[in-house]
């Protein structure tokens, strides 16, 4: 047999190396960060964070699903090894479990003035982290449909997209279980945030159905931006924020929160066991938590913004911007928004063997 | 130096050739094949979180097979598939270089090697470009009808077998070049005296002499398409996902350690009995 | 006889190239492609298609961030696992090829097992061994798993190459007053050398292009094929069809000059023939 | 290929002769159809073929190395030409064939399991089987050891007789194409020197090639001085000497005269030799015992040696090495070629003794 | 391996002849070093080396493919040995043994670049220029054609006679034996059968394999009926014969009674026998031209076929197929053997004509 994977502070204990190195490794999503328009190498404010620190960071977007990642540096974090990583970002209820297992390292609120105070309150205090020292808030943001309007008409709802036969094999659905299954539940009328295991299965039937029926091309993390863009790919289900990005480019690409009801989920920064550039992570995500950085970051990839006071100085950036709901959510949308129910773990179990059953793997 | 001393050095010296290479196979393939077969016996309740207890589980094998026995029927055929068209391509191919290049013979040989320095990952995202739905190929085909209007090869049985089959086509064409290579040319010509057509030379003489390069190639390239989820995963849809996509979710997405192990188990078994069963009627001396 | 019937007689006789050469194309296609997009300026980060021709990507082929590192992660593990496969698989070719041992049936079998694996189960069955033993992943069990599926291959070249050779030779040296180190040293090892480096050539190219079992087994370490994996997720940048093209120039460059510097003798028929007395060439 | 005309007796045991790189394969397979002549034609009869693709020609071969297929058994081996013409009672007539070369009860061993001997019969029954119009035997006992290829020899003879097809037999044996051939043709790069029975090769060849490759020769460089009756003069290294006309191949300009070592005979003196012979005095340099006959080297005055073997018949006497001894001939064993023909034979080698361009002496049956 | 004695004379060329198979490899092997006695002693003048490393021992091979290292040039392969035991001044004893070989100017060749004939002289000189104390010469000859092989073994004879080492000479061909050896041993089956200068050998062989490998014999079974002075009276189907006591390996019992084919002479009737000869009547079956001589097969009254070969010296007549014929010999040139003595020299093809047991024509030089 193995042994559990579980740690406690006393049980693995992280160095902070940052006096001696002045580096800082960066593990994210991709299209989360900006871009400079000119350079597509260049991130105006990593360089700004840069020069003003004086701290070498590297940014790697490495980060395409919460499972597959969480897979991949599982067995380090096991064993207390560290991951080459400093911060990484990983869904809410994925930042639970690590957060659960022991893996992720306490923040000095102290070196986090901006956190403290511009921190939306919606955010503050939840369940996993309830000193807001362990997760901190990267982006909200939305999971919804997205297509491209160069290959297909316009799509409003879920079950245009499991069933429109004319998008058969053209679209892609996404491997996170609590996106996908969150958005059918509200198609069928559920509340994601409430439901029935009658209720999951009857969605996951559904979805069976689809998959069977050679509508489903893939499930995706993040990779369905590539295709989509391309046109190989019809319609999907996709995340606000990298949408609406290739709108910028290419205004047929369209995301669409269904009326139905969108799903809401934060990704949180973390700091994980033995990553021992902490005092620099704190800076960055201090930095990040100024409002103005927040903006100019919220302006280039288009998620909600967990910082408060970034809307205002949207204002001077980009005013369009600073009243579109998928950044700055005004009442209507927020009503159709729904984050996903916390689960047990017996229910995470099973909910996920199903889901990935049917997602084939 | 006595020759009684000397004499036992030689009798040792295949052992001290042979122990590093031998050692080195069965710590890392051979125990871990051991703990494999463990692993798949591993209480199925249990999670790499809380820890794994050894239960002897044997349910877990027909769990997994009960589960994913359409996985492991698909990647039979489609490597079978794959098998069949690379020997068919194969074939041809290493015919043509062994026996009809002349000088070309070492370029071409090298041509058909060549590629796998190219990263297998790289050459299976060309042939998703060369497949893509909005491809010259697929609007080719269209124009032609011989696809419908909103037919598509990507994310189809077709592309993930073209997949396979391209992608261990050089293993099927490197034993059956070198076992062309080696046969007497003279049998031929003797052939053809014999009043033997060129048909009838390649049926009596050629093939059935090739048939050991034939049986090394068809088991170098349908046991690792048998394995492939690359392919599946890049070129199909859950619909063409293979017994190699359930193992690699299940121990890297799904953290199913006994359920993977045991679906990693059946299809080793699987694969040897189809192998030595195949040997055994192919009658082949040796694989490489 | 008509022309018609000549016409037929040379399509009956050439029929065999013109498939080969087709196949010869589907087995280059691919590399066509990624040589073209190679000198692609794509639009868009996201776009895989032909733009517009540049060699900014063959001039910077680090611009990718992250690719280069992984590119020399994964040369260095193909020369780690190279050498030592090398080395291991060389001696006990030798062991198997030329001495009678007890056991020698047993190792054959351990040599040939790997090769009848699917990779995803000697990938599993590491990576299941390194989590129950809580040794960590990362850049030496790559190394490792490498090592481990390249002895086998490169046992089977160079036995191969080592049981096509006379043994004749050997005691030539030996009579010719060479002691067994020095025979090994003069004869065997120079005449078996092209297998060999044909050996280490084939484990360099299974260990770089190897994808399956070092997903398994790398942990949080990238080498090229997982950082390609990786990136194919957010949309491949142009340079690594550079590192593709280059890799494919490499090896055909390499490989030729192998073959040539080692014009790997014809192996005739068993002759018996009267020896011609003619000066041969080839 | 140069120029090639070949006119093979129909039934007849027909030996192709000449030395290694000669162009003797290449000949044989115009006629089975594995290769074409850029030019000129291969007649069957009075049918051409020479475009023919070989499976359509009534012609099989015994390959030099046999050719055997490795993968199927004797049986098999021998039906293999029967079995792609279709013919009916294709296991009667391998066994007939295969008692013909009496390797009855071998039909299921592999040839690997063969000696030499008997796949060479087996090479020849798959060939034989098919009962071509011609047989061709590209040097089918090249690879068998002296003792096994005089046996096969006396074989291949006996089935030819029995058979009755025509045989063409390469070699580059003279003994073996001497003793098996009712007619022998002697090829050098590419050409065809002479053709004839055996006797007339040997007896009266025409040119120095075929001269030193089929057994040894003497030639004496000379010039004709003149004629005398059926006589041709000849004056060679100040010596009188004479042809008759109808053993000579030139009757005038620099010729060589050449006498085979077994018609000299050896004796001490001038006065010895009997009358209407002619002579040659010199010293023995060398004697070498052959069991059946001794070979002996004679220096001449002008430094040249002539080969000379006595019979071991139990008559003659050994010659001492160093003795002064005459060497005799009649006339009618003499010969006269034109100088002018190459009496190297295209050998590359370069000649050991080298004692000068003439005597040569070429090597053969003794 | 049977007991095997074999005393070699130093500085001679000896010549170990036997049949393919029969051990002669073996026995060099043992005596290089490259395999080990099971039982038994190598010994060298007085050395005992039986278990000398083959490296550390004075007698070198010349393999009997050559063996040649494809890797290195002419020089390199000659110079190999003469490295390995770090003489000095490599270059200049190389170059003299290229030249002795004839090979000057070869020596940046590859062994593939070279002819048969030269890869054969190279490797005499890789292992002479050792300067051995034996040369072991495995069949060096025997891949080469007729012609070229004889002008080896004219080499071979001229360098042995030029450095004066002892030369070990396997060969399987009876002729290059007796051509080149000072002694031969016949080797069958893992024996010694017999030991001598060629010309013992031929003229007085011990066993009937002896009689039959080299040269050809009539040997006609008989039985010793008596003595009369020196003579030993045999009767043999009938006809009394008699053979010199010194002649006879048997005086008694069931014996072979030996006659070289080139020992009879035919004529046509009884009155043609000249005194002291002994005669057997019988028909002409076939006779063979070969040029410097005719065979004749003479069926006898009891059935058996005598070979008889009649030198072509320009004295006798041919004589027609059918003829009835004398044959008669002298009995000085008759030997006696023991009949238990095989005859069949452990050949394992069927006899082709097999008539009986007896007589045996073994097939040799002529
Ligand atoms: N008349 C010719 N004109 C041009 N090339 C010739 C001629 N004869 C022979 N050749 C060439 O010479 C080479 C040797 O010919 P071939 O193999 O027929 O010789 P061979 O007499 O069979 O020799 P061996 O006795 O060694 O078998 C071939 O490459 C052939 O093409
Ligand atoms: N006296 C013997 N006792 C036992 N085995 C023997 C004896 N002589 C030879 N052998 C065996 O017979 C086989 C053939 O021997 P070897 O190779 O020496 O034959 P050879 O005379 O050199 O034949 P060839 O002329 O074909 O080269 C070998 O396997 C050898 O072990
Ligand atoms: N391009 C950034 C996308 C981030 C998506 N995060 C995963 C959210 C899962 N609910
Ligand atoms: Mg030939
Ligand atoms: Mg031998």
């Amino acid at each position: 047999g193995t042994k559990g994977a579980r740690q406690t502070a006393a049980s693995c204990v992280s160095e902070d190396l940052s006096g001696t190195e002045k580096r800082l490794l960066f593990s994210n999503w991709p299209q989360y960060l900006d871009v400079d328009e000119e350079n597509e190498a260049k991130r105006p404010t990593l360089e700004a964070f840069q020069s003003r620190t004086g701290i070498q960071v590297t940014y790697t977007e490495d980060i395409n699903d919460n499972n597959e990642f969480f897979g991949k540096v599982r067995p380090q974090l096991a064993a207390c090894e560290p991951i080459g990583r400093d911060i990484i970002v990983l869904s809410d209820w994925m930042a639970a479990r690590v957060i659960g297992l022991g893996w992720a390292q306490r923040l000095d609120p102290a070196r986090m003035a901006n956190v403290g105070r511009n921190l939306l309150p919606s955010l503050r205090n939840r369940t996993y982290d309830q000193e807001n020292v362990l997760a901190i808030p990267w982006q909200c943001g939305l999971a919804g449909l997205a297509y491209n309007g160069r290959v297909t008409g316009e799509i409003r709802t879920v079950d245009e997209l499991l069933t429109r036969p004319d998008l058969k094999g053209r679209v892609t659905l996404l491997s996170e279980m609590r996106d996908t299954i969150g958005l059918i539940l509200q198609a069928d009328g559920h509340d994601p945030t409430n439901f029935t295991d009658a209720q999951f299965d009857a969605a996951l039937e559904k979805l069976k159905r689809a998959v069977a029926s050679g509508q489903i091309r893939r499930f995706t993390g993040n990779d369905y931006a590539p295709e989509l863009a391309k046109g190989d790919i019809a319609a999907c289900m996709a995340w606000s924020g990298d949408v609406i990005q290739l709108s910028a480019e290419d205004e047929r690409i369209r995301f669409v929160a269904p009326d139905s009801g969108a799903m809401l989920y934060s990704d949180d920064m973390l700091v994980p066991n033995r990553a021992s550039h902490r005092a620099h992570a704190e800076a960055l995500m201090d930095y990040y938590y100024e409002p103005a950085v927040a903006a100019q970051v919220a302006a280039y990839v288009n998620y909600i913004c967990p910082v408060q006071g970034a809307q205002a100085e949207m204002e001077r950036i980009d005013p369009d911007l600073a009243t579109n709901p998928l950044i700055f959510p005004d009442a209507a949308l927020q009503a159709r928004s729904k984050k996903f129910m916390t689960l047990s773990e017996e229910r995470e179990r099973a909910y996920e063997s199903k889901f990935q059953q049917v997602i084939g793997g | 130096m006595t020759a009684s001393r000397s004499g036992r050095r030689r009798r040792l010296l295949p052992y001290l050739l042979a122990a590093p290479g031998a050692l080195w196979l069965v710590v890392f393939f051979l125990l871990p094949a051991i703990q494999l077969g463990a692993t798949s016996l591993y209480d199925p309740a249990g999670s790499l979180t809380s820890g794994y207890a050894m239960t002897w589980s044997f349910g877990n094998y027909p769990d997994a097979i009960g589960a994913y026995w359409v996985h492991f029927g698909r990647s039979f055929g489609y490597a079978g598939l794959a098998t069949a068209l690379a020997l068919l391509l194969g074939y041809p191919l290493a015919y043509a270089i062994a026996l009809r290049a002349g000088r070309w013979q070492n370029l071409l040989l090298v041509c058909v090697v060549a590629p796998m320095f190219t990263s297998f990952l790289v050459r299976t995202l060309a042939w998703k470009t060369v497949l893509s739905d909005t491809g010259t190929l697929v609007g080719l085909l269209r124009d032609l009808h011989l696809l419908a209007p909103d037919g598509r090869l990507l994310a189809s049985p077709v592309a993930v077998v073209t997949s396979l089959t391209y992608g261990y086509l050089p293993f099927m064409v490197l034993p059956i070049y070198a076992s062309l290579q080696r046969l007497d040319r003279r049998l031929l010509e003797a052939a053809r005296d014999l009043n033997a057509r060129p048909a009838q030379v390649f049926r009596t003489v050629t093939l059935p002499l090739s048939l050991p390069g034939v049986v090394a190639g068809t088991l170098l390239t349908f046991i690792p398409a048998a394995g492939d989820y690359i392919s599946a995963e890049l070129l199909g849809t859950p619909n063409e996902y293979m017994i190699g996509n359930v193992i690699d979710a299940a121990f890297l997405v799904r953290l199913d350690y006994p359920q993977g192990a045991a679906l990693s188990v059946v299809l080793l078994l699987v694969i040897l009995a189809l192998a030595v069963g195949y040997l055994r009627r192919g009658g082949a001396e040796e694989v490489g | 006889m008509s022309v018609g019937h000549r016409f037929w007689r040379w399509v009956a006789d050439h029929w065999v190239l013109a498939v080969a050469a087709l196949v010869l194309g589907y087995l280059l296609l691919p590399v066509a492609v990624v040589a073209g997009l190679s000198v692609n300026r794509p639009s868009s980060r996201l776009s895989y298609d032909f733009a517009e021709f540049t060699l900014d990507n063959w001039r910077d082929p680090c611009a990718a961030p992250g690719m280069c590192g992984a590119v020399l992660r994964s040369v260095q593990i193909g020369f780690l696992a190279t050498l030592v496969s090398t080395v291991l698989g060389t001696l006990l070719a030798f062991a198997l090829v030329r001495h009678r041992f007890r056991g020698r049936a047993a190792a054959n079998l351990l040599v040939l097992a790997p090769m009848a694996t699917p990779e995803v189960v000697l990938g599993t069955s590491l990576l299941a061994l390194l989590v129950a033993a809580g040794i960590p992943q990362g850049f030496w069990t790559v190394v490792i798993a490498h090592v481990m599926f390249c002895v086998s291959f490169v046992v089977v070249t160079v036995r191969a190459r080592l049981s096509g050779m006379d043994s004749r030779l050997e005691e030539a040296a030996l009579d010719l007053y060479a002691s067994e180190w020095q025979a090994f040293r003069r004869v065997t090892l120079p005449l078996v050398l092209p297998g060999i480096v044909a050996a280490a050539l084939l484990a360099f190219s299974l260990s770089f292009d190897d994808f399956i079992v070092t997903n398994f087994n790398s942990g949080t370490t990238v080498t090229f094929p997982m950082y390609v994996w990786g990136a194919n997720q957010r949309g491949i940048p142009p340079q690594v069809n550079v590192v593709g093209t280059a890799m494919f120039g490499l090896a055909l460059l390499l490989m030729l000059a192998v073959r040539v510097r080692w014009r790997i003798p014809r192996r005739r028929p068993a002759r018996t023939a009267p020896v011609r007395d003619r000066v041969g060439g080839r | 290929m140069d120029r090639l005309d070949l006119t093979v007796p129909a039934g007849s045991f027909f030996a192709l002769l000449g030395p290694s790189g000669c162009g003797k394969t290449t000949t044989l397979r115009m006629v089975a159809g594995l290769e074409e002549p850029t030019s000129g034609q291969v007649l069957l009869g009075t049918e051409e073929i020479t475009r023919l693709r070989p499976y359509r020609r009534p012609v099989n071969t015994v390959f030099q190395n046999y050719a055997l297929f490795p993968h199927l058994d004797v049986f098999e081996n021998v039906a293999f030409g029967l079995r792609r013409r279709g013919v009916p009672d294709v296991a009667g007539q391998v066994r007939r064939m295969l008692s013909l070369v009496q390797l009855d009860g071998y039909d299921r061993r592999r040839p690997a399991q063969l000696s030499g001997g008997q796949q060479q019969r087996v090479a020849l029954a798959r060939a034989l089987v098919n009962r071509p119009r011609v047989l061709l035997l590209d040097e089918p006992l090249g690879a068998l050891d002296l003792t096994l290829r005089r046996r096969m020899q006396l074989e291949l003879k006996r089935i030819q007789t029995e058979v009755g097809i025509t045989f063409v037999h390469v070699t580059h044996d003279q003994e073996e194409a001497m003793t098996l051939a009712d007619s022998v043709a002697v090829m050098n790069a590419g050409r065809i020197e002479q053709l004839g029975t055996p006797a007339e090769l040997y007896e009266f060849p025409a040119t120095a090639f075929v001269a030193t490759f089929l057994g040894r020769s003497n030639l004496l460089a000379g010039r004709v001085t003149g004629r005398d009756g059926d006589d041709v003069l000849v004056e060679a290294y100040g010596e009188r000497l004479s042809v008759p006309v109808v053993r000579s191949r030139s009757t005038s300009g620099a010729v060589l005269l050449g006498v085979r070592p077994e018609k000299l005979r050896l004796v001490t003196s001038m006065d010895e030799v009997p009358a209407g012979h002619q002579s040659v005095a010199g010293i023995v340099t060398d004697a070498a015992y052959l069991g059946t006959s001794t070979q002996y080297l004679v220096r001449t005055g002008w430094g040249t040696e002539l080969t000379v073997f006595a019979a071991a018949d139990g008559e003659a006497r050994p010659v001492p090495v160093g003795s002064e001894v005459v060497a005799y001939w009649h006339p009618r064993y003499a010969f006269l070629l034109d100088a002018g023909t190459d009496p190297s034979g295209g050998e590359t080698e370069p000649s050991v003794g080298s004692a000068g361009a003439v005597p040569v002496n070429g090597v053969g049956p003794r």
